[in-house]
């Protein structure tokens, strides 16, 4: 058992390209879900046609990298717009339904074999990181001690905290205005708001349509940092993931969803290593009688469960929200 | 090799990033996911090969390891994540992963952090194929699914089958190895009735095996992994089981299923699987590694990929997986043939080129890192769900 | 108790008051603390009690914690400390149902009506412990509101305010309570519907049944009850007679105001 | 080279090709008689054919006539490109060559390639589409039912609690292991089982309710919350099956191949015949409760305020609990239902949840009702989709773009009403 | 402008008082609105004025389909047939929102406070034209900080005045039932509407407040604006309203002064009840029990 290494596996996750993934995707669910009341549960959709937007331009069109990402960006944009025009008007549930099925009908379309010759199937895409991995000024890795990178890691990692940091700014700079007022106004009562002469549906809109480009850019970050984009990693998973994340952290929070994606991947990796080499090597610390390294690999997903069920029963805000908001919620 | 392994440690190290001196093999193998009953033969040729290396005295004067990581399905995202941890743990070649689906999708990662890919099962086309077909630093020994195709094609011929149906999982492998099979039927005369395709985490399969049984076919291929469980008692229910019409299986398949209720249906079902005939003394190392195999599929290919690469990090005088990738199709083919790693890495140290034959045939690699030419082995059902070999033949890619 | 703003106490001369009549009451409740969120306190020591029989009402401004002390004596409020007795056995944060199956009823202020099912269903539901009672008591309430029997099978959902304030009040008729809570029964009804609420009230109580209402149409409510409460920052700070309160100058200074004189 | 075949089953029991009395690489030619695809499984073989084979550059290497298993065998100096041709007029009167005269065949294998010239080939003879287009319903229909116990349950609990319950799939997946454990491992009879499955699940249920949910009530956690938890759970006990279960597929040890039965214009086994009976047995018993009994609209009226329940004099965590038994119950039933009908895996109820979603969306969010017709659209459009032109390895999205489209014109799904502004 | 409430008092004196008569400068017009509910016709409105500058009472029985025409008029609802204007711009088939901005704003009967919203957040949020709700400029604070400020005082202002100022920081979650009435009246105002439209603004609210609120909405008719309001409180119809419109059954029934109306015999017994003005604890009660009935009766066959 080799405790640096469990250490090391946390804090280089935390701080990774992992957890910037999910940061970007939750802080787009925040403004979604957290501010405007939104429950969309197709994120990963979002991400996915970012993604798709990035490789399908850059390898089918053999565009550059820049286009690519405009691409993806504006792919996500347009999924808010097409998505939002039937579904704004929906309750809280049935959107969240509406957008689970969404996400799934643009994942199976983009895996489907009809669809290869444009999407590449259940395989995805690849090669379209060259340019991204020439730009990458660093040499080599750092080790930190608790943690470590690679050379790859540590291009992503600076890149994606910048766009991280760069959002959060603008979150900011927006949910203090009147405008964001109007959003967590939508989040309580419509009619209300259209009782005082607020277009709701604009709002919502455009509400989707920032919180979809946010999660686009997570999508597009996840396929450069993946260097594949492949469909089944944007199942509906995904989404309860950047779920768990900003709610750890705390919805409605500018700094919510980051803290929240850092500490999901702290304790992920952390956990996953630890069990993985409590159950490896000539004498495991958990016999194999009691466990397998096969099951082993499954504790911590069980643990996370928990883990989350503990959060949102003991600290329902997260880390950054508060009580009192949450007791108004009791019915 | 042509190059010979005499030069070659001092070119490589101009142009190629230096190893850490310790040679670490990450495996990235199925323990979970639809893939899991292939898992334990495959890690066991891996411990085996680590094992044997490091009795001969290791590489490069110092002991070889093994990081094991999972790669589950490709659904599962796991492969990913496990992927990103062999690289941190500093592996200088992963072996896997078994799916070729899995490998598609953390390929370009790997190869991105300059670490050698090495599938021991891969058997999709797409490796060959399009950026791919370049040298890089993939590998496989398992043939390409265009020799599986061809074989599995040329068996249904032999039987005579003229009107068959493929039922595939729709990934990399299926879609592949169902157009592979499907151009040799039609080279040779055949027909697909109907290829249906079904989604690797479809709750159901009613639509395609309907696809199937409307087509009224004289045989179906199932390219399948463990969903085959769930796809046969509804080919059974449509009237189109492996009773009714005859039936056929691949290496994602092929597999023991004495425990399932539909044993008895599979008597008669064929199937191939990508392998020499495994001996009888390399089956026993195995099990005194691992004394609950049942299966051996791809366990003596993943025992190869290890060996190959550590002979290729002990040629290039240099374990980073660039280095090895430098010189892993030079120790497979041309010079002095050697079939241990002991043997190999003796002849390497006096500076001899070597051709290893490893366990799963004689390995010879193409310059794009697959096989060209390997022995696919044709199996047959017995009344109790399990398998045994009918023949095995030998072909070129 | 000592924070930086003071917490508003009853006064002493209404504790006395208190002491001396609460002997025999079938409601009890003794400086009652309690509140929603953990360290704000809603009620502040409030006291009540009701006789049997009794018609009591309690007026106050908005935000006085009126409805909170019907919710805390139907056990739907956490009570900090202090007690409530029902004939003398204590029920202090009682489950609500078991209040139910001792004779008590409670018609909130909002939320009173089940929206999703029809008026009979909702009447129903007032007799669910007892189903075999609904029959009599449905003739009983529809005579008092046509209204419900002609729209027997409307959703309640679809009513308008005055129409659901009706469902309410006659879902808690339906229990036949031996003691009834009601949390402004007459908002929201028409003129003569509030008159119609008022009567009915008074002719049950005259039934047997002791009731404790809350009421904004304070006047009214005044002119019916035997004894009022005004209730002010989560305490008790003037009780008495209907007609005492309603002549007393403070009270109406403070919370009745003079429209109703003036015009009338 | 002698390669062993053994027979094929079924009927066919086809002679070896290399019975051929050639030895080393060579291309075998078949011939057998189709007979219009009217001998799908024993095609007669068609001797005395001649059949000549040329390398790439056209000169003939050699040629033979078939033997009395309808084999000729020409031998091939190794790997390469060959023509293979057969001479039409040698084939016998009534047997027509129904493809190309000349096969171009690259061989790479060893022993060399077999090749087939097909004769009397099949005329296109697929089933007719009305025949498919009822056959999908049918198995559609079937679908939607096992789907509909699981909607109905997951509206149940919706309906009176709030709770858009992510753990629901797993209550499907519970029962189909607890069936599977008490059948395999405990050798009761499946009928036995599936019967203590809708009990234990029931009880499963409650205990959920019991442990988790209601604690949760009465802290008074919010609705958002409680989803998440439930996404917590459905994560802890999807992989707690996976961790004793395993990730493999297994099947009861009854009922698990079972031949389909021709009722004219469709086919169904007993399985499935029983599969939907059983379904639509507990739907009507469920629809009765909830319409006719007391219990029926407390749920009701539980679900639209509990507050007010309670004053009425409910034991608003006892409806709940109820409410729990009887969906976790039928969603158990739907988990054994889909383990008969295709296997038990960790993941099933997962992979159903979806589709439960969409039927209960579809119907109109906590109406029972609602649920089932939901479940029957979902079902049958999903099956129906591939004839009309969906993907059939996405067939689920024809199901989810009727869904959105259904949503467009009915917002509050089919049977849900609208709410009062003001 | 503010009009000259005495001599459009006498106007409207001078008007017979029939339903649906017309006014000298209505503000509202409407013609043939009707709205069914299955059966139930909730709405059958044959033409309806509303004078411009006064305050109009809406009363009526319960479900005589007030509420159901202040969803219609404010596009919340939308109407079987029917067409009618704000101010000479047709509204039908206009969004909710549009309807408030062109200044005729409403408040509802069952309250829609923004309950994670504070009280003083829930009032800057009426205030309309406000710069910073539009994406990009919100995003600069320099664009609107100044606007916001203004808007901040002028809700201070009004908080004060419907003694909600203790309140300010606190979750509009956690008022009172009353205190939302107070909180959801004020922050109409805060529109700047021409017409303001409240559905029983005064349920619920404490007597005292309601008296001194009695003079903030008279002071809204100073100013200039025109109010609409539904309310079962008579003697704040009384006091406050320059006219009254009387609806039953969907249809409006009667119209005038509220002395006329209030004195007209079929709304008395329709609506008011003989003892309106009767202490109840003066009364026999068997005997005024029995005199209620019959004006229920009398009530339910009209
Ligand atoms: N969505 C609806 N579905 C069915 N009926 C409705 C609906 N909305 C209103 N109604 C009916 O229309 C009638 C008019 O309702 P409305 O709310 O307009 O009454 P109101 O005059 O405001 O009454 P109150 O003074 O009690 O508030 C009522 O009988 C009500 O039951
Ligand atoms: N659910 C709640 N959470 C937090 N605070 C609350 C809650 N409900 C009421 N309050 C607070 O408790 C105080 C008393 O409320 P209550 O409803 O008892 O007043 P009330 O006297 O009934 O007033 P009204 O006449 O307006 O109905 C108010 O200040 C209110 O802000
Ligand atoms: C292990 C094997 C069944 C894998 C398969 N040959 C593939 O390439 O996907
Ligand atoms: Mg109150
Ligand atoms: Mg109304």
């Amino acid at each position: 058992m080799d405790i640096g290494n469990i250490i090391d596996a946390a804090f280089s996750n935390a701080f990774g390209p992992q957890a910037i993934v999910f940061a970007l995707a939750a802080i787009g669910l925040n403004v979604h879900f957290g501010y405007t009341g939104l429950l969309n549960f197709g994120q990963a959709g979002f991400m996915a046609v970012g993604a798709y937007g990035l490789a399908v331009t850059m390898v089918r069109l053999d565009l550059p990298l820049l286009v690519g990402v405009a691409a993806g960006l504006f792919a996500s944009l347009l999924l808010a717009l097409v998505l939002g025009v039937p579904t704004l008007r929906l309750r809280a549930d049935y959107l969240a339904i509406v957008t689970i099925a969404a996400a799934e009908i643009l994942r199976l379309v983009f895996g489907a074999v009809e669809t290869k010759k444009v999407f590449g199937g259940s395989n995805g895409l690849n090669g379209f990181t060259d340019t991204w991995n020439d730009l990458n000024p660093y040499t080599g890795g750092i080790d930190i001690g608790i943690a470590s990178w690679g050379r790859n890691d540590l291009w992503a990692m600076t890149v994606g905290w910048i766009a991280v940091a760069l959002c959060c700014l603008l979150i900011w700079a927006l949910m203090r205005s009147p405008w964001g007022r109007v959003l967590r106004s939508i989040r309580e009562d419509e009619d209300a708001v259209r009782s005082l002469g607020k277009n709701v549906f604009l709002y919502k809109m455009q509400a989707l349509m920032l919180g979809g480009m946010i999660g686009g850019l997570g999508g597009i970050f996840y396929a450069l940092k993946q260097a594949s984009v492949v469909p089944s990693d944007y199942s509906t998973n995904l989404t309860f993931f950047a779920y768990t994340a900003l709610l750890i952290g705390g919805a409605a929070r500018v700094l919510g969803p980051v803290v929240g994606s850092m500490i999901f991947w702290f304790l992920i990796s952390g956990l996953g290593e630890f069990f993985s080499q409590a159950t490896s090597g000539v004498d495991p610390l958990i016999p194999a009688s009691i466990m397998t390294d096969t099951q082993a690999s499954l504790i911590r997903f069980i643990l996370m469960g928990l883990g989350l069920m503990l959060l949102m029963i003991y600290r329902p805000q997260g880390i950054f929200g508060d009580r009192r908001e949450i007791a108004i919620d009791a019915r | 090799a042509c190059g010979g392994g005499d030069e070659s440690s001092d070119d490589n190290d101009k142009d190629v990033a230096k190893g850490d001196g310790e040679f670490v093999v990450g495996s990235l193998l199925p323990q979970t996911g639809s893939l899991a009953f292939l898992g334990p033969p495959e890690f066991a040729g891996v411990d085996l090969a680590v094992q044997e290396i490091n009795e001969a005295g290791g590489v490069l004067g110092k002991d070889a390891r093994h990081v094991k990581g999972d790669s589950g399905d490709t659904d599962s995202g796991i492969a990913p994540a496990e992927a990103d941890k062999l690289i941190k743990a500093k592996a200088d070649v992963i072996v896997g992963a078994a799916s070729s689906g899995v490998s598609m999708t953390v390929i370009d990662k790997i190869l991105g952090a300059g670490v050698v890919q090495y599938s021991p099962a891969n058997t999709s086309t797409d490796f060959d194929e399009g950026k791919y077909a370049e040298p890089d630093l993939y590998f496989r020994t398992a043939p390409s699914d265009v020799l599986q195709g061809a074989v599995m094609a040329n068996l249904l011929v032999e039987d005579g089958r003229q009107n068959v149906a493929i039922l595939a999982r729709q990934d990399s492998y299926g879609e592949t190895l169902a157009e592979q099979v499907k151009s040799g039927l039609e080279a040779a005369g055949s027909k697909v009735a109907v290829t249906s395709f079904y989604g690797e985490k479809a709750p159901s399969y009613d639509a395609q095996v309907d696809d199937v049984a409307a087509a009224k076919p004289d045989a179906v291929v199932l390219i399948a992994f463990d969903e085959t469980k769930k796809i046969i008692p509804q080919l059974v229910g449509k009237g189109v089981g492996p009773q009714d019409v005859a039936t056929y299986f691949v290496d994602g398949n092929v597999a023991d299923y004495s425990a399932e209720s539909f044993a008895a249906d599979l008597k008669g079902v064929k199937g191939t699987v990508p392998g020499a005939e495994a001996t009888g003394e390399f089956r026993e190392r195995l099990l005194a590694i691992d004394p609950k195999l049942k299966d051996y599929s791809y366990a003596a290919e993943s025992y190869d990929a290890v060996i190959t690469s550590a002979l290729a990090a002990i040629a290039a005088g240099n374990d980073s997986g660039e280095a090895i990738a430098s010189e892993l199709v030079e120790v497979t083919k041309g010079g002095e043939k050697c079939t241990t790693f002991k043997q190999c890495a003796d002849l390497l140290a006096d500076d001899k080129d070597i051709d290893y034959d490893g366990v799963s045939g004689p390995i010879e690699m193409s310059d794009t890192g697959s096989p060209t030419s390997a022995s696919i082995g044709i199996y047959e059902y017995d009344t109790k769900g399990g398998y045994k070999a009918v023949k095995y033949i030998a072909g070129d890619i | 108790m000592s924070d930086a703003i003071p917490t508003p106490q009853t006064p002493e001369s209404e504790r006395r008051k208190h002491a001396e009549g609460a002997d025999g009451a079938v409601v009890r409740a003794d400086n009652l603390i309690a509140g929603y969120l953990p360290g704000v306190n809603i009620l502040n020591g409030a006291d009540l009690y009701c006789q049997p029989g009794e018609l009591v009402g309690i007026i106050g401004p908005n935000g006085a914690g009126k409805s909170t002390l019907l919710k805390a004596l139907f056990g739907l409020v956490k009570i900090h400390s202090g007690t409530v007795t029902l004939k003398g056995e204590e029920i202090t944060n009682k489950r609500a149902d078991v209040l139910v199956s001792q004779g008590i009823g409670f018609v909130p202020q909002t939320n009173n009506v089940f929206p999703s099912l029809t008026i009979e269903e909702n009447l129903e539901m007032g007799c669910y412990q007892d189903p075999s009672k609904f029959k009599d008591r449905f003739a009983f309430v529809t005579d008092l509101f046509p209204t419900l029997g002609q729209r027997a099978k409307q959703r309640a959902g679809s009513l308008s305010g005055g129409e659901r304030q009706m469902v309410a009040m006659g879902r808690a008729l339906m229990m036949d309570p031996s003691v009834l809570l009601l949390d402004e029964p007459s908002a929201g009804l028409s003129p003569v519907m509030q008159d119609e609420v008022f009567v009915q009230t008074r002719k049950i109580n005259q039934a047997g049944v002791s009731i404790i209402m809350v009421e904004q149409n304070a006047r009214r409510c005044l002119q019916i009850c035997d004894r009022g409460y005004v209730l002010d920052q989560g305490t008790t700070a003037y009780s008495g007679t209907g007609r005492e309160l309603s002549n007393d100058p403070k009270v109406i200074e403070l919370y009745l105001g003079t429209l109703g004189k003036q015009a009338g | 080279m002698a390669e062993t075949t053994s027979p094929t089953p079924g009927p066919s029991a086809s002679a070896p090709a290399s019975d051929a009395p050639v030895t080393g690489p060579a291309i075998r030619v078949r011939l057998l008689d189709q007979q219009g695809g009217k001998a799908a499984n024993d095609p007669p073989p068609v001797p005395g054919v001649t059949v000549s084979v040329a390398d790439d550059s056209g000169s003939e290497l050699g040629s033979a006539v078939t033997n009395d298993q309808g084999v000729a065998a020409v031998a091939i100096p190794g790997k390469g490109t060959y023509e293979v041709s057969i001479d039409e007029s040698t084939l016998p009167s009534g047997v027509k060559l129904t493809g190309k005269k000349t096969l171009t065949v690259k061989v790479n294998l060893a022993s060399g390639q077999n090749v087939a010239f097909p004769l009397n080939g099949k005329v296109v003879e697929a089933t007719p589409f009305a025949e498919r287009l009822v056959d999908s319903i049918v198995s559609g229909v079937k679908y939607g039912l096992i789907i509909a116990l699981a909607a109905m349950g997951l509206s149940l609990i919706f309906g009176t609690t709030g709770l858009t319950n992510f753990s629901h799939g797993e209550l499907i997946t519970f029962g189909a292991i607890s069936a599977y454990v008490l059948n395999v491992t405990f050798g009761l009879p499946l009928i036995l089982a599936g019967l203590l499955t809708i009990g234990i699940g029931g009880l499963f249920g409650w205990g959920q309710d019991r442990v988790l949910w209601r604690p949760l009530r009465s802290r008074g956690t919010g609705i958002i919350a409680m989803m998440i938890v439930s996404i917590g759970l459905g994560l802890l006990l999807r992989n707690l099956f996976q961790f004793f279960f395993g990730a493999g597929t297994r099947s009861y040890n009854e009922y698990t191949s079972q031949r389909a039965r021709d009722f004219g214009l469709f086919d169904l086994s007993d399985k499935e015949i029983a599969i939907m009976g059983i379904a639509i047995v507990a739907i009507v018993v469920t629809t009765t409760i909830m319409s006719r009994t007391r219990l029926g609209k407390a749920m009701r009226a539980v679900s639209d305020n509990p507050a007010l329940s309670a004053s009425s004099g409910m034991r608003v965590d006892g409806v709940i609990s109820s409410v729990w038994t009887m969906g976790a119950a039928l969603s158990a039933l739907a988990g054994v239902l889909l383990g008969v009908n295709s296997q038990v895996n960790f993941m099933m109820g997962y992979q159903l949840l979806l589709m439960v979603f969409a039927a209960t969306v579809l119907g109109g969010l906590g109406t029972v009702w609602g649920a089932v017709i939901g479940s029957l659209v979902i079902g049958v459009i999903t099956e129906v989709g591939p004839l009309l032109g969906v993907p059939s390895s996405i067939k689920e999205v024809g199901a989810l773009i009727v869904l959105i489209l259904i949503l467009l014109i009915r917002p509050q799904g089919i049977l849900g009403r609208a709410e009062r502004i003001g | 402008m503010p009009v000259d409430i005495t001599s459009a008092r006498e106007a409207l004196a001078a008007l017979p008082n029939d339903p649906g008569v017309r006014k000298p400068d209505p503000i509202v017009v409407g013609d043939d609105i009707t709205r069914t509910f299955g059966g139930l016709k909730a709405v059958d409105v044959e033409h309806i004025e509303i004078q411009r500058g006064v305050i109009t009472a809406l009363i009526g029985p319960n479900g005589a389909g007030k509420t159901t025409l202040f969803n219609l008029l404010t596009g919340f609802d939308v109407p079987d047939t029917g067409s009618w204007s704000f101010e000479d711009n047709s509204l039908a088939k206009v969004p909710a929102y549009k309807v408030a901005r062109l200044g005729m704003v409403r408040t509802f009967q069952l309250t829609k406070v923004l309950s994670k919203l504070t009280v003083i957040e829930n009032m800057r949020l009426g205030a309309t034209g406000q710069r910073g709700e539009k994406f990009f400029p919100a995003i600069v604070k320099a664009l609107w900080g100044g606007q916001e400020d203004e808007i901040t005082a002028r809700a201070d202002e009004l908080l004060t005045r419907f003694k909600l100022d203790a309140k300010r920081e606190d979750f509009a979650g956690s008022l009172s039932g009353g205190q939302r009435k107070l909180l959801e009246m004020a922050r109409a105002l805060m529109v700047d509407p021409d017409l303001i439209m409240l559905d029983e603004p005064m349920a619920g609210v404490n007597p005292a407040l309601k008296q001194s609120l009695l003079g903030h909405v008279k002071s809204l008719r100073d100013e200039g604006r025109t109010v609409l309001f539904v309310e079962h409180d008579m003697d704040m119809v009384r006091d406050i309203s320059d006219w009254v419109i009387v609806m039953a059954q969907g249809q409006i029934v009667a119209e005038g002064t509220p002395d006329a109306v209030m004195a007209d015999q079929r709304v008395i017994d329709a609506y008011l009840g003989a003892h309106h003005d009767t202490d109840l604890s003066e009364l026999n009660e068997d005997e005024l029990a029995e005199q209620v009935e019959a004006e229920i009766d009398a009530e339910e066959s009209q």
